[in-house]
């Protein structure tokens, strides 16, 4: 279906009223706006969210079930014998600055990914071998393991204007011969191909988008001219923000009391699902979350409809893999609150004896929402059944740091983690293999062989239904032998907006699972 | 001579480096003061009462010149250098009585200080408590005196607590700094009574510095009066007040407000004063009066003066005489 | 004669931490025009207390004054117009040239800002020479060299003079002058009170003048009074005071004060002013007093005249004695 | 005049000094930090030989004295402060992108104190023992005693509601071409954009009073103290008497030698304004240097907060020079002694 | 001699506990500063006994009452309840033992080693004792005590005995440079002076005589600083350094509360309301010993 070259607008019929006022201006706020605009650093959801806007992939996540479909390419081969991916590109795709699309921009951005080896590299740097360009209109990957989700994982694969790259480019820089790899100026530019191109941008606090003129797609009739992002740490300001008018738009995760008290207020709100969880990630390591009866008993412990409730009624998670994720098994070993159960498995476990020698700590991120509250709940119930617990509330860069080390790492974290690409190969990659230990994803340090195994196997299964069915079994042996993370529910994003000012695919309940995409503004109908 | 001597001081002088230059406070000065005896200094304001006193007790040294104490000892250092027997014999009791006693000490503890410090021996608390009471009573104030804090008594009382401190430390000699200037008529009658009788019980030698005329009359034995950093004349009182010499002193003694025609007839002829009084930074040449002086010479505008001896043990510096 | 400063039944009350200060409870006092007249009494006696009354600027907060009359020039000052009346007829010297002069404006500011008041429009050098004038009255040298300088820079003689230059620029027919020498030396005392002298007397004006030196009260005025304690103890021509004091209180104070005759100084008045939170019903005098009786202690004396009736004295025992004369 | 100018040079030699000194303590302080920030702001995804690489890159490797000194020549030379390992980019552009917004705030903010406190000083000596008095005292004491964030949200709550006439969202946009210091309202003011001027100083009322208001509080309050002691000191009585007319007495010769204390505590509020506005900046959105000094703090940056450190060091000292010199302008007491 | 022991025996009369009187009736008979020291004590008391005073004193700990959130003040619940149902008035109470065990710490630290400091600068007036004395007063006073403190606490360990120790690192010059005026102020006394004369050592001079002038503007100055330090420390439980959650302390109070104005005001009102009066109790006893305890003539 190479057609595509459009999203489908959920606009009805565009109200004239806007298309000819010449300014339109979304105003959103988040809580953290990305470090740069540099598609090989970021990996988070905000950053993401710029992304999507500026650059544009290969592929892009189907509105249904997040899979991929064609974007800049239009089809793409497969060469089993030599685990070749060749793509043919569109021809009538140029950059924001008018320079065509063509094979070497897509060379350029791997080789530059994958040489700046951050953010979204992890999901290539183990696969591809070089990139090789064909003709102007056809690009071949050379991997050199066998990688089911490729295609998949190209959705955050952004390609870059090589040209104008270059141009901006200093020699002096990391990356020898390459010099910076235009880092610098990406601080502050786009260099994409997208719908929208950054007019405006500062650090931690804000970015304005305009559209692009020379964009190839068909812009949105109301789309928004211009988007402003701003990042708003306080939530009292954000909500006054949005009351008063200088915002229209809320993103991300709002407390469950902000949504009730702007909804009362006339404002409009949903529940966007994510292909995530809310995890908490039990260290395997250090005592006494060591043993797998305590583990088991930490998952009776927790209260999950209480847990869900306090985030605003999310959806119950039942294993590692939310089940809206393609990929999902729901044959797994599920825990309900029970603090008999708990106390019987604690009974079972070495610590039995020992528990108030074994103090156990549980972390989480600094003003991330309410997770505190659910570190609470938790740590409430804990200490009822006999363990002494302690909680603490910690910067994000401590956070990062402490996890860094199995020894800093505390025995119980609490963070959401998203999938990269719409496949539960991610989620289990980047939270149970050893080769991305060492960062807040993976509190666990379970350094399984056996699981390594299962997941490198998984993920070099090109096959669709064998690979879904090796998710399943590793799902299947994550939660009934290893038990090393609580699944609470899937993690729910709440936006909350001013619906006078705009229609939104999600207002029209059309939400789609890749969150990001949510917020492509080019589907956002402006109203006057 | 210097066996009845209890100082003598010899072409004392002392210079203050200021901002504005070197500022000669004292300029040679010679006198001395007998055992047993009041000696007055009066004189102009600024001109170099305080410091010579403060040089007595060791504030600082002099630049140049000679102290000598009872006529054997030098004590042209400052305190610090002196020894405790001396610091003990020469005491000091200043102008203002309020800032000279710590507000956050009762009159005992203040009494202590010097009790203790003098003290030929260790003493036990009854013992100190015994000196510290007679100390008191010496000047006359009442025991109950003891237990109340400077604020709570009046200033000529304080003033006598600063006396009081001093001969805790069983003096010889005391320079006493313009101890009534800050007091009213009736309080400075009853100080300086008392003063008067404890140097005569107990044998004390004083140097009195003040401004008030009337004052050096009833309690000084001699006095010398200074103008800009020199003595200009230097007598017995008697003989001081009856023939003034220098025109300074002459002018001096005819501006005294008196409160009776009797006193009138005692002050000289008055002096009519030219000039304006000069800055001891920028001493006048020759004579340090003649700007002021209305009989000035030719001469004095060039040499300094030398004292000369007009009568026995009266003293002046002019050249007119 | 025509009274220039007429104060009847004053009484003033300083409001402190520690309570109300009744500091004068019932003063009366006049200035005749043209004469020179003294107020004594030890420290804290009230003197300044009263001045600054008769100047009307005995208005900052903790002062609480009631009063019957205070008159300057016929006009009471109680009213607008009669403060005005007050600033146009009144000059004030007062106690300490230290604190008196505004210390971080230049003389010739201070001065200006008087002359403006008076003359408002003229040019700045007829203001200039109002000002050099003014300081070379009181026989300043180099009076440019003042103009142009700080209070600091001056020496309390030279600041003591522009206060009273500054005082007299004001063509009033009142002075009041609060202890103007103390703090200055006796050679220039005698040329301060001699100017001030020569002043009044060369332009008819009117003086009320307070000091510590009784030297100088002697010296320069024509009638005295005597207070003691926020009261009035004693008045009558300065020469009659000065020769037979009445009051035990003026004796006391004459006596103290050493003479050039050089016959010793008497004991001088045992004790302290009595304080003035809850004062002594009584003569406040009483507890001093060699003389008191019983009925001091009950009962306040008040001002009698003895005599002709230029002299006054409150103090019973005197009143007896010259009744019984 | 010329010994005015040595007084200042000295001072400012004094001040070159003490900030010499206090980078060096910094610095050293620096190592003491436990973790490898280096380390963490490279992320869990680099090699050592990347982080060795940045760490001799930034200086780390070497001796303290040796990374100062190359610290110092840097800025010195090239007003080069190094890198931020937390925006990732030269501290001196984070410095030219924060700093002029939070001293415009800063300065607008001191404006205030000092007009209102004044004011409402002078308003309180005057009325002594009054209502007025009391009131005033009332509220100053409220001011004092009330936490800063206290005042911001009071603010944000009743403003949210004023629908945008004090804007609680941060600045206007500039325009790129309008751009010159980083100081939204004097950028407008100087490209002669009045309106956009005006949107300026709408938002920067609100966070201004915020910061401003316990300054102002105080302010007042030693004001009227130091007018009433001088409102009972001879020279007014003496001035008075004079004929001084009564709008000279109070505008010249009372309020000039009370503004001697006022100005004295003056600068130190307005030194230390800076240093507490981050939460002020954080709940107006105004994205200052306030907020990027918490944020180096927070993510243990070092030259961020080498350069942090100095710069409130800067300000702090230039203020205080700069009261200095007022307070020896209005009293010749200390300029004649020569601060003696 | 027995007569002296007499009148000493008859004598019970102690100055100090003289002036100690006659300042108690001074101050009391001042109703402002009788408010602040009401304040005072009750705020020391409840710091003191806030575990015992707190209806709900497990709430300070690991404990939810979701089912409960988000009460209005009632009998129950003075101050209502947060969001996870816990008792404000409780957690305010105790919120009050970080506040003062800050002040606590900081004065402690700060006030000797200022005032040592400023006394040694002031024994060596004009010595190069002196000058560095004064220069590295200087160096921290330049640095805002509020960003010292951040990075202290954040340096090390993110509790609230090292906020205490960052902000008493930027504490201490003050008194140094207070003690360092006073002395050099009172070297100019004549009664120091008389000391100096009568050879009276150094130490004791500084000790016997200058310390007691001392005591009270140190002791005034660290009554107002209390509150200041509160109010500093509360800023910077504001943005979350100090003590970890759940222990309550009033800046975190307020700022958790503030996403929940206007609807939950008390949560953050509440302990904001907790913050001002304690720091007013603060400084109304300290301008009170202003008043008292300097000394004035008469
Ligand atoms: N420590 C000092 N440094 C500089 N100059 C000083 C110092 N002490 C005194 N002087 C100056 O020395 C001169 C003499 O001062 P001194 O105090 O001895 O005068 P005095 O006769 O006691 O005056 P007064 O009667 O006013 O007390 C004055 O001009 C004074 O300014
Ligand atoms: N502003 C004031 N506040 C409180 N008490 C005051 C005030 N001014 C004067 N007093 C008190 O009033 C009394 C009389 O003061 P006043 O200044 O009139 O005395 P005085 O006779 O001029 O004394 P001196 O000779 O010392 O100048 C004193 O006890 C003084 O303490
Ligand atoms: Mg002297
Ligand atoms: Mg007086």
């Amino acid at each position: 279906g190479g057609a595509t070259n459009t999203p489908a607008t959920t606009t009805p019929a565009a109200t004239d009223s806007t298309a000819a006022s010449g300014d339109t201006i979304l105003r959103l706020t988040c809580t953290t706006t990305p470090d740069t605009c540099d598609p090989a650093k970021g990996s988070g959801e905000n950053d993401d969210n710029l992304y999507v806007n500026v650059y544009e992939a290969l592929v892009k996540p189907n509105t249904a079930d997040g899979s991929a479909e064609p974007w800049l390419a239009t089809e793409w081969a497969y060469d089993e014998a030599t685990n070749t991916y060749t793509f043919q590109l569109r021809d009538d795709v140029v950059f924001a600055d008018g320079a065509a699309f063509t094979a070497a921009d897509v060379k350029y951005s791997m080789d530059r990914m994958l040489a700046i080896n951050d953010g979204y590299a992890y999901l290539y740097t183990n696969y591809v071998d070089s990139t090789e360009v064909i003709d102007e209109r056809t690009v071949a990957f050379h991997l050199n393991q066998t990688y089911g989700p490729f295609i998949s994982s190209l959705e955050k694969f952004y390609i870059l204007n090589a040209t104008a790259m270059t141009a901006n480019t200093e020699a002096a820089g990391d990356y020898g011969e390459n010099g910076d790899y235009g880092t610098k100026y990406l601080l502050n530019h786009s260099a994409g191909s997208g719908a929208y191109e950054v007019t405006a941008f500062e650090v931690n606090n804000s970015y304005k988008l305009a559209q692009n003129a020379a964009w190839w797609g068909e812009a949105g009739e109301a789309a928004p001219k211009n988007v402003e992002m701003m990042q708003l740490t306080d939530a009292a300001t954000s909500k006054m923000l949005l009351q008063s008018g200088e915002v229209d738009l809320l993103h991300g995760h709002q407390e469950s009391s902000t949504v009730a008290s702007l909804t009362a207020g006339g404002y409009q709100s949903a529940a966007v699902e994510e292909y995530g969880l809310d995890y908490f990630m039990i260290n395997t390591k250090s005592q006494p979350t060591d043993d797998v009866h305590i583990r088991k008993a930490i998952s009776y412990a927790c209260d999950y409809d209480a847990m869900s409730k306090i985030y605003g009624g999310c959806a119950p998670a039942t294993g590692p893999i939310p089940s809206s994720l393609w990929g999902y098994s729901a044959d797994t070993t599920q825990f309900t609150y029970d603090l008999e159960k708990a106390k019987a498995e604690i009974a079972q476990s070495a610590y039995a004896d020992s528990l108030a020698s074994h103090p156990i700590e549980i972390d989480y991120i600094q003003g991330n929402g309410e997770t505190g509250k659910l570190c609470m709940l938790l740590a409430e119930a804990l200490q009822s059944v006999g363990f002494t617990v302690s909680i603490e509330e910690v910067p994000w860069v401590s956070f990062c740091d402490n996890e860094t080390d199995v020894s800093t790492s505390p025995n119980i974290t609490n963070c959401f983690v998203t999938a990269s690409y719409p496949e539960a190969g991610s989620l289990l990659e980047t939270k149970y293999a050893s080769w991305t230990l060492g960062n807040y994803n993976q509190n666990e340090w379970l350094q399984d062989d056996a699981l390594d195994a299962m997941i490198l196997d998984a993920l070099s299964t090109v096959n669709d239904d064998e690979r879904s069915q090796k998710y399943a079994e590793i799902q299947r042996y994550i939660t009934g032998e290893v038990v090393p993370s609580v699944y609470t529910f899937v993690s729910t994003a709440k936006p909350v907006w001013n619906a006078a000012s705009f229609d939104w695919c999600v207002a029209e309940g059309n939400i789609r699972g890749v969150l990001e995409w949510n917020f492509y503004y080019n589907d956002f109908t402006m109203l006057g | 001579m210097s066996q009845n001597s209890m100082i003598e001081v010899k072409e004392l002088r002392k210079e203050f480096k200021t901002k504005f230059g070197t500022l000669i406070a004292v300029d040679g000065v010679n006198f001395t003061i007998q055992k047993g005896e009041i000696f007055g200094l009066v004189g102009e304001s600024g001109s170099g009462k305080s410091t010579i006193g403060s040089m007595l007790v060791g504030t600082y040294g002099p630049t140049a010149g000679t102290v000598t104490f009872q006529g054997d000892t030098d004590i042209s250092i400052p305190a610090k250098r002196r020894s405790a027997q001396l610091k003990q014999e020469i005491q000091l009791v200043f102008q203002d009585p309020g800032s000279s006693l710590n507000p956050r000490k009762t009159v005992r503890q203040i009494l202590t200080v010097p009790v203790k410090q003098f003290a030929e021996k260790r003493l036990s608390g009854q013992e100190m408590e015994q000196r510290v009471q007679d100390a008191l009573l010496q000047v006359g104030l009442p025991i109950g005196y003891l237990d109340k804090y400077p604020r709570a008594i009046g200033g000529g009382e304080k003033q006598l607590v600063c006396v009081a401190r001093a001969l805790a430390a069983h003096p010889k000699f005391i320079v006493l700094d313009e101890p009534t200037s800050a007091l009213d008529v009736s309080i400075q009658a009853k100080v300086t009574n008392k003063l008067r009788q404890l140097q005569q019980k107990n044998d004390l030698s004083y140097l009195f510095i003040t401004h008030n005329m009337c004052l050096v009359r009833n309690i000084c034995d001699r006095l010398a009066v200074m103008y800009l950093g020199n003595i200009c004349e230097y007598a017995d009182t008697a003989e001081f007040f009856t023939n003034p010499k220098h025109p300074y002193t002459q002018m001096l003694l005819a501006s005294i407000p008196v409160l009776s025609d009797e006193e009138e007839a005692l002050k000289p002829q008055k002096i009519k004063s030219v000039g304006e009084i000069p800055s001891p930074l920028h001493k006048p040449s020759g004579c340090p009066f003649h700007p002021r002086c209305p009989f000035k010479k030719s001469v004095c505008e060039q040499e300094t003066p030398q004292m000369r001896e007009v009568s026995p043990g009266h003293f002046a510096c002019c050249h007119c005489i | 004669m025509a009274e220039i400063l007429k104060i009847e039944n004053l009484s003033v009350q300083y409001q402190v931490y520690e309570g109300v200060l009744e500091v004068i409870p019932g003063l009366s006092l006049h200035v005749r025009e043209g004469e020179r007249v003294g107020l004594i009494g030890e420290t804290g006696c009230g003197k300044t207390t009263v001045l600054k009354a008769a100047a009307a600027v005995l208005h900052c907060p903790p002062a609480k004054m009631q009063v019957d009359t205070i008159e300057v020039c016929g006009m009471a000052t109680n009213s607008r117009a009669g403060v005005k009346n007050v600033r146009k007829n009144v000059s004030m010297i007062f106690q300490d040239p230290s604190t008196a002069l505004n210390p971080t404006l230049k003389i010739s500011t201070q001065m200006m800002d008087i002359l403006k008041s008076q003359f408002p429009k003229l040019s700045r050098a007829s203001y200039t020479e109002k000002m050099m004038d003014a300081l070379r009255s009181v026989s300043m040298p180099a009076p440019e060299r003042v103009l142009d300088s700080y209070p600091i820079q001056l020496s309390g003689g030279m600041r003591q003079r522009v206060c009273i230059s500054m005082a007299l620029m004001k063509d009033t027919r009142l002075i009041i002058a609060d202890e103007p020498t103390t703090a200055l030396d006796v050679t220039i005392e005698e040329q301060i009170l001699e100017l001030l002298d020569h002043l009044v007397q060369e332009k008819k004006k009117s003086l009320i003048i307070v000091s510590h030196a009784l030297g100088a009260i002697r010296k320069i005025t024509d009638y005295v009074y005597v207070m003691y304690a926020g009261n009035i103890v004693e008045y009558g021509t300065t020469r009659e005071v000065f020769q037979s004091p009445l009051h035990p209180y003026t004796d006391g104070l004459l006596a103290a004060t050493p003479k050039l005759t050089g016959d010793g100084i008497a004991d001088g008045i045992a004790g302290d002013i009595p304080r003035y939170i809850n004062p002594p019903k009584g003569c406040r005098f009483a507890d001093r007093c060699p003389r008191a009786s019983a009925q001091c202690r009950e009962q306040a004396p008040t001002l009698q005249p003895i005599g002709s009736g230029e002299r006054l004295v409150a103090c019973f025992a005197a009143q007896k004695e010259a009744k019984a004369l | 005049m010329k010994k005015s100018g040595n007084m200042i040079l000295k001072k400012i030699l004094h001040m070159v000094f003490i900030l010499l000194l206090l980078s060096l303590i910094v610095f050293s302080f620096i190592r003491l930090i436990p973790g490898d920030p280096v380390k963490s702001s490279l992320g869990p995804l680099a090699s050592e030989d990347t982080i060795a690489q940045y760490r001799h890159q930034l200086y780390f490797d070497r001796p303290l004295l040796v990374q100062w000194f190359h610290w110092l020549t840097g800025v010195v030379t090239r007003g080069d402060f190094g890198t931020s390992l937390y925006t990732h980019r030269a501290v001196s552009l984070d410095i030219a992108q924060y700093l002029p917004k939070s001293l415009e705030l800063c300065a607008l903010a001191a404006l205030l104190i000092l007009v209102l406190g004044v004011f409402f000083g002078t308003l309180a000596a005057l009325f002594k023992n009054t209502w007025v008095d009391n009131l005033i005292r009332f509220i100053t004491y409220l001011g004092v005693v009330t936490p800063a964030y206290a005042f911001g949200i009071v603010f944000l709550l009743i403003f949210a509601y004023g629908k945008g006439a004090f804007p609680i969202g941060g600045f206007p946009t500039i325009p790129a071409e309008f751009v010159r210091t980083g100081a939204p309202a004097l950028d407008c003011l100087l490209s002669g954009q009045f309106a956009l001027f005006v949107k300026c100083m709408q938002s920067y009322f609100l966070p201004c009073i915020s910061v401003a208001i316990g300054s102002i509080a105080y302010q007042a309050r030693i004001h009227r103290s130091s007018m009433v002691e001088n409102v009972n000191a001879d020279y007014i009585a003496f001035a008075e008497v004079a004929g001084v007319s009564k709008g000279k007495l109070i505008c010249k010769h009372l309020m000039k030698p009370s503004f001697i204390p006022t100005l004295t505590v003056y600068g130190l509020q307005v030194a230390s304004l800076l240093g507490n506005a981050f939460i002020i900046e954080n709940i107006f959105r105004i994205n200052g240097f306030s907020q990027y000094a918490l944020n180096v703090i927070l993510n243990k940056d070092p030259y961020g907060i080498i350069a942090v450190t100095i710069i409130f060091g800067i300000i702090f000292s230039v203020v205080n020079m700069l009261v200095d010199i007022g307070v020896a302008m209005l009293d010749p007491r200390i300029r004649l002694r020569g601060g003696q | 001699m027995a007569k002296t022991h007499s009148t000493l025996e008859a004598q019970q009369y102690h100055p100090k506990l003289e002036m100690l009187k006659r300042s108690w009736y001074k101050f009391s008979k001042n109703p402002m500063s009788m408010i602040g020291l009401i304040i005072v004590v009750l705020v020391f008391c409840v710091t003191a006994f806030c575990n015992v005073i707190a209806p709900f004193a497990e709430d300070a700990g690991i404990i939810t009452h979701m089912s409960e959130a988000f009460q209005g003040p009632s009998l129950k619940h003075l101050c209502g309840t947060d969001d996870y149902g816990r008792d404000v008035f409780s957690r305010m109470l105790i919120g009050f033992r970080p506040s003062m065990g800050i002040a606590a710490i900081v004065l402690l630290i700060s006030v000797p080693l200022g005032v040592f400091l400023g006394l040694l600068a002031g024994y060596y007036q004009g010595t190069l004792v002196d000058t560095v004395i004064t220069r590295i007063t200087e160096l921290f006073m330049s640095v805002p005590p509020l960003i010292l403190a951040m990075v202290v606490c954040c340096m090390f360990t993110n509790n609230y005995v090292f906020c205490a120790l960052g902000i008493a690192v930027a504490w201490w010059p003050w008194y140094t440079r207070i003690t360092y005026n006073l002395v050099v102020s009172l070297t100019n006394e004549l009664y120091i002076t008389y000391t100096e004369l009568s050879g009276i050592g150094m130490l004791r001079i500084i000790f016997s005589e200058m310390l007691p002038n001392l005591v009270s503007s140190i002791i005034t100055k660290m009554t107002l600083d209390t509150g200041s330090i509160i109010l500093t420390a509360s800023s910077m439980s504001y943005v979350g350094l100090g003590v970890q959650p759940p222990t309550p302390s009033l800046g975190s109070m307020v700022s958790d509360g503030v996403s929940y104005l206007p609807e939950y005001w008390w949560l953050s009102v509440m302990p904001a309301v907790a913050v001002i009066v304690i720091v007013m109790g603060f400084n109304l006893l300290g301008d009170g010993l202003t008043d008292v305890l300097s000394v004035e003539e008469k």
